[in-house]
């Protein structure tokens, strides 16, 4: 493996969430779309989904989400600023510190709903 | 340091490779769209619900079937899948030397994504709640 | 102090494909791993193959990767790797012919692709054309590139893309597109915003980190993407 | 492989691709074969200028700078070739800035000059701001620059192709090439109307030096070797004071221009006892004489006294961030030496060849005193001796020598290959060159060329560097016997056909000894000391005896035949020189 710094993660981890996304989302898409068949058909569907292995894989992608988003912001701020590129690395951290205070709760709440279940 | 055309020809020649810039600055622009579109869906739907168990087809139906809605997830819809699929695109480029299999890949995955969006837009305007008892 | 040099070796008349081989050497800190080189080369092996030529980072010959990361054989010492195992690869991305001798003619058929001479058709003054220290200074770094390719095979996309015309093609359109005198902006602009052009840069940063005449490659890139789009919208 | 070419150039430095430009300029296809991409070449490596009395900064004349050329060459310098040189580098380097050419600029947009050593105004009254200069890499952006112009003109590049044997027919025309493909290790031979060589110098002779591991003087030897061509001027080979210390990667001249100071053990800015009037800025020789003399005396510096300060550390920071940043960062890296913060540690290195092919003013070369023209055949650069530099070289005049006399080569082969044809090539055009590589390939003496070639650069150091005597000069040449006995049992490992290295500097260092012959038996038959050449047991110059170029001829192996070429001498008669 190249020993590529904080640039070469930064785009190896946005492929791969993005790569992720798209794919999570044309399922996404489908299942939704399949309410068109109607309420039984979509219900066992969603009853299918409450195994805690799909609350987490969406968990996972949610987490991939954040992050392509944020780092994404990052990319945009590089490309249209003067001085994006300079500090590219700290951006990069940012992302982290932004994403741990966005994300945190979030994982809390979507773990809470995965495990603990509805009232 | 001078792009801008100034006769017709150069106008013409600069025109045909203009698209690679095009979708460069749409992923940037859908890119800080979707940030809120995205995430806005993301914690409308899995931080406000518990979408593990109230989510049913009555809550998704409910809500479906404003207008509002239904724009919103259509942009988020559309947005995203082409930006989505563009980000594909590249990834197909780069990592399918062979042009053969890269015009076989693109034909296959860019059917699936045009079934996906005509099957999600059918869908979304078909949502029209009346309660199930 | 003893290191161990391990050098991926490959000989096409002789292997089937590459393969790693080590070396004992006794090396002082101040050493360049081009010194090791030669020190394998003179002393233990006469088959190795590598380039070099000025041995203190100007022609840019010896490119190669050294514990992981591209960098000058000549400009790399002993010291600044901080580890007495040292792993030498030549460069991705380009094929390779014998040992640590890669194929350049792809990389330099991008060079050429971007039209890497002052493009001015009005006839020139007397004396010089005029520019001021401020013209002059806004395409300087770009003018420092000895060609050494490894800021282009150090990048992700390049590896995996070769129509990529890489960061080192870019830097050169760049050091002539800044250029006050130059006017052919235009007519690099099919190379560069063509599919295997600036538009393929996914920031990754590994040409800015590997450049070893601390050129901001990434940010010239950058520029001539805003340039390009600015010029162009 | 069998090519041809109107004009075919050896070398891709700024001498060849200047001349191939020319030539291609005139209409002739020209092909350039070169054993290093041309962006790899050692002009690449030049710092600190290109000297032209542009007079942008201040009052400067060309005939000031033929001047200094003159007395900077101890008189040697042929005066002729000084006049065009001085005129004709002004429309060269103001033709390199319409190329292209990213120099340093004034605050008026005019090109930026700098001082360097020996160039002076008014017949030597002060320094001159004469250097044209892009920072400390000049060399570097005349190399990227003529390139550009070479592949926008489309010029054939065989990159990566060692020369081995220049072909002459029955009556002595240059007719062809005969050159090694470093890639697949095929013998190519390349026809042509005329041959241009620029294939640079040889500082690879001694031990510590500012050339290129690949600077072997490989075309002096091949043409050398043939018996009936001289070689000029070997004698003078010139040390540049400031090498990076044990290292001899060169830190420019420039970093005196811009005000940098040589100091001794006790910090004396010594330079003040040898040339009173500029100081360190005198001609090279003269520095690099006095420093040996210095760490000769017990004022070297250092823990071993065996080296001189070069102290910038009183100049301004930015002057040397902008001015000077690749010296500052080779003694960074290389020394682990901060020049903003300390002086640099420095001594002589082996630098630039005053001698080699002998030319005459468009590039002919010559085969005796009487310069009768070799038809077919030029040379330019630091491979020729058109005696531009005389005994010693100037600062910044050599880039200016690529330029100026690249191109009259250049232009002087388009017209020879328009006026005359191809001849054929002999049936077994490759067969020496052959015979070359079965004979090393198939040698099993046991002899390392590597132990060979350490040797030969210790012995050139200590025996025929900056001071020379008699005794040393005799000492070496039995050294130089004994190397030339031990080459012929070299061996060598490799004995594949691709990319070759192990053979291509075995037989480098086989031209290595053939340039190391000439020079020393040319020192040694020199009984005077002028410029770089410095006899400890003649330490006057003699202009009686010696005002003449010498030229070198190998009878046999191991034996020499000299004969002499008059000086010539327009404007300025020879005087003491003292600065
Ligand atoms: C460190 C340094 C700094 C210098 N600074 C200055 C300065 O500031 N100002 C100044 O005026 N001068 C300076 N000089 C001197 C000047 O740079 C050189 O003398 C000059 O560049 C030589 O140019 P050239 O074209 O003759 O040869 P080079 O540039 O050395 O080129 C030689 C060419 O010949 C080719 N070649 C050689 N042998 C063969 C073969 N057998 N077959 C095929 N090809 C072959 C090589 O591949 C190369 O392309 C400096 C020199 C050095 C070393
Ligand atoms: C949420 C806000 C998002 C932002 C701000 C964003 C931003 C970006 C940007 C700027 C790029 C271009 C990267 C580059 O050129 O270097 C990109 C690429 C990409 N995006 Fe997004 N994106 C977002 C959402 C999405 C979504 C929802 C998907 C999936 C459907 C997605 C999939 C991709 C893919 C596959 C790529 C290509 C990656 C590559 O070429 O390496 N993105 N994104
Ligand atoms: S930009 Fe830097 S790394 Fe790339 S070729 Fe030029 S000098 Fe080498
Ligand atoms: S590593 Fe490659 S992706 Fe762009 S920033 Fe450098 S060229
Ligand atoms: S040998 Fe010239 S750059 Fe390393």
């Amino acid at each position: 493996m190249y020993r590529g710094r904080e640039g070469q993660w930064a785009f190896y981890l946005h492929r791969i969430s993005g790569i992720a996304i798209i794919l999570f989302l044309a399922l996404h898409v489908t299942e939704i779309s399949s309410s068109m068949f109607g309420p039984k058909w979509f219900n066992a569907l969603l009853k299918f989904e409450e195994n805690p292995i799909f609350g987490l894989g969406l968990v996972a992608v949610a987490a991939l989400v954040l992050y392509h988003a944020l780092n994404g912001l990052r990319i945009i701020l590089m490309d249209f600023t003067s001085w994006g590129v300079r500090l590219q690395r700290q951006l990069w951290y940012a992302v982290w510190v932004v994403y741990v205070v966005l994300g945190f709760p979030m994982l809390f709440i979507m773990l809470r709903h995965v495990f603990v279940g509805g009232e | 340091m001078a792009f801008r055309a100034r006769r017709l020809e150069e106008a013409k020649r600069l025109s045909t490779s203009n698209l690679e810039l095009a979708w460069w600055v749409f992923m940037r622009v859908s890119g800080v769209m979707l940030v809120f579109l995205v995430l806005g869906h993301l914690y409308t739907r899995a931080v406000l619900f518990n979408f593990h168990h109230d989510l049913t087809y009555d809550v998704v139906a409910r809500n479906m079937s404003t207008v509002t809605w239904k724009f919103y997830n259509w942009l988020l819809l559309f947005l995203s899948i082409l930006h989505g699929t563009n980000g594909l695109r590249y990834i197909i480029d780069d990592y399918l030397p062979s042009p053969r299999a890269r015009v076989w890949v693109k034909v296959i995955v860019y059917t699936l994504v045009f079934l996906v969006v005509v099957f999600g837009t059918i869908s979304l305007w078909a949502w029209n709640y009346t309660p199930v008892r | 102090m003893q290191v161990t040099l391990k050098i991926l070796r490959y000989n096409p008349e002789k292997d089937a494909r590459p393969h790693w081989e080590s070396y004992r050497l006794e090396a002082e800190p101040m050493d360049r791993v081009l010194d090791l080189l030669h020190q394998v080369k003179w002393e233990k092996d006469g088959t190795l193959a590598f380039r070099k030529s000025c041995g203190h980072g100007i022609c840019g010959s010896d490119a190669m990767m050294i514990n992981g990361v591209n960098r000058l054989a000549c400009k790399t010492l002993v010291k600044d790797l901080g580890t007495d195992v040292i792993t030498v690869e030549p460069i991705r991305g380009l094929p390779v012919e014998k040992d640590l001798v890669v194929d350049m003619e792809p990389f330099f058929e991008a060079y050429r692709a971007v039209k890497p001479w002052l493009i001015n058709d009005e006839p020139p003054p007397e004396r010089e054309r005029l520019q001021s220290p401020e013209e002059r200074a806004v395409f300087d770094e770009g003018t420092k590139c000895i060609l050494c390719a490894a800021c282009t095979t150090s990048c992700p996309v390049f590896w995996v893309n070769g129509t990529y015309l890489g960061p080192s093609a870019i830097v050169q359109a760049h050091r002539f597109i800044f250029d006050s005198r130059d006017k052919g902006a235009h007519e690099r602009f099919p190379a560069l915003g063509s599919t295997g052009g600036v538009w393929r840069c996914r920031t990754a940063y590994n040409c800015t980190e590997a450049c070893p005449r601390e050129i901001p490659v990434t940010q010239l890139i950058e520029e001539v993407k805003r340039a390009i789009m600015f010029g162009q919208m | 492989m069998a090519h041809q070419h109107d004009v075919l150039v050896i070398g891709a430095g700024g001498a060849g691709l200047t001349a191939a430009l020319y030539a291609a300029h005139r209409g002739a296809d020209v092909g350039v074969i070169s054993k290093l991409y041309p962006t790899r070449s050692h002009t690449g490596a030049a710092q600190g200028g290109i000297g032209a009395a542009l007079g942008n900064v201040e009052e400067d004349h060309w005939e000031w700078h033929m001047y200094d050329t003159v007395k900077g060459g101890d008189y040697l310098t042929d005066q002729d070739a000084a006049e065009v040189f001085a005129r004709e580098v002004i429309d060269a380097v103001i033709e390199l800035e319409h190329m292209g050419l990213p120099f340093d600029r004034l605050p008026n947009g005019k090109i930026a000059q700098r001082r360097f050593g020996g160039h002076t105004k008014e017949w030597g009254k002060a320094p001159v701001h004469r250097a044209a200069h892009a920072a400390d890499r000049t060399g570097h952006m005349i190399l990227q620059t003529l390139y550009q112009q070479s592949v926008k003109r489309g010029i054939t590049f065989y990159n990566e192709f060692h020369v081995l044997d220049v072909i002459f027919n029955e009556e002595g025309r240059a007719i062809g090439v005969v050159a090694l493909e470093f890639a697949t290790g095929e013998l190519h031979t390349f026809q042509a109307k005329a041959i241009v060589i620029a294939s640079g110098g040889f500082g690879r002779l001694f031990k510590v030096t500012s050339n290129a591991f690949t600077l072997t003087g490989d075309v002096q030897a091949i043409l050398y070797r043939k018996g009936w061509i001289p070689l000029e001027d070997m004698e003078f080979y010139q040390f540049h004071p400031t090498g990076l210390y044990r290292l001899g990667i060169l830190v420019t001249e420039g970093a005196r221009g811009e005000g940098g100071i040589l100091r001794n053990a006790q910090g004396e800015r010594f330079m003040e006892r040898y040339a009173p009037t500029i100081k360190d800025l005198a001609p090279r020789d003269m520095v690099s004489r006095a420093m040996y003399l210095e760490i000769k005396e017990g004022r070297g510096c250092g823990p071993n006294k065996d080296y001189i300060c070069l102290d910038l550390t009183h100049l301004d920071p930015e002057i040397i961030e902008k001015k000077l940043p690749d010296i500052a960062e080779f003694s960074r890296t290389y020394l682990g030496v901060d020049p903003l913060k300390e002086p640099i540690p420095v001594v002589p290195t082996a630098h630039y060849a005053m001698g080699g092919i002998p030319t005459t003013l468009d590039g002919a070369v010559i085969k005796d005193g009487q310069g009768t023209e070799i038809p077919g055949l030029f040379a330019a650069g630091e491979a020729a001796c058109v005696s531009l530099h005389g005994a010693n070289r100037l600062g910044t005049n050599s880039l200016g020598d690529l330029v100026v006399f690249g191109r009259r080569a250049g232009l002087a082969a388009a017209r020879f290959a328009q006026a005359n044809t191809f001849v054929d090539l002999p049936p077994d055009a490759t067969g020496p060159a052959r015979e070359l590589i079965e004979g090393l390939k198939g040698n099993t003496g046991g002899e390392s060329p590597f132990a060979i070639r350490k040797d030969l650069q210790e012995t050139m150091m200590e025996n025929a560097s900056v001071f020379r005597t008699e005794e040393l000069l005799e000492k070496q040449v039995g050294i130089l016997k004994d190397l030339f006995e031990r080459y012929k049992k070299v061996t060598i490992e490799d004995k594949g056909d691709r990319y070759n290295a192990d053979l291509v500097e075995a037989i480098e260092l086989g031209f290595l000894l053939d340039n190391a012959e000439a020079l020393v038996h040319s020192a040694k038959n020199r009984k005077e000391s002028r410029g770089a050449h410095a006899r400890e047991d003649y330490p006057e110059r003699d202009d009686e005896n010696w005002l003449k170029h010498t030229l070198v001829y190998r009878e046999a192996p191991g034996k020499v035949r000299f004969d002499y070429k008059p000086v010539v001498i327009t404007k300025f008669e020879p005087k003491p020189r003292v600065y």
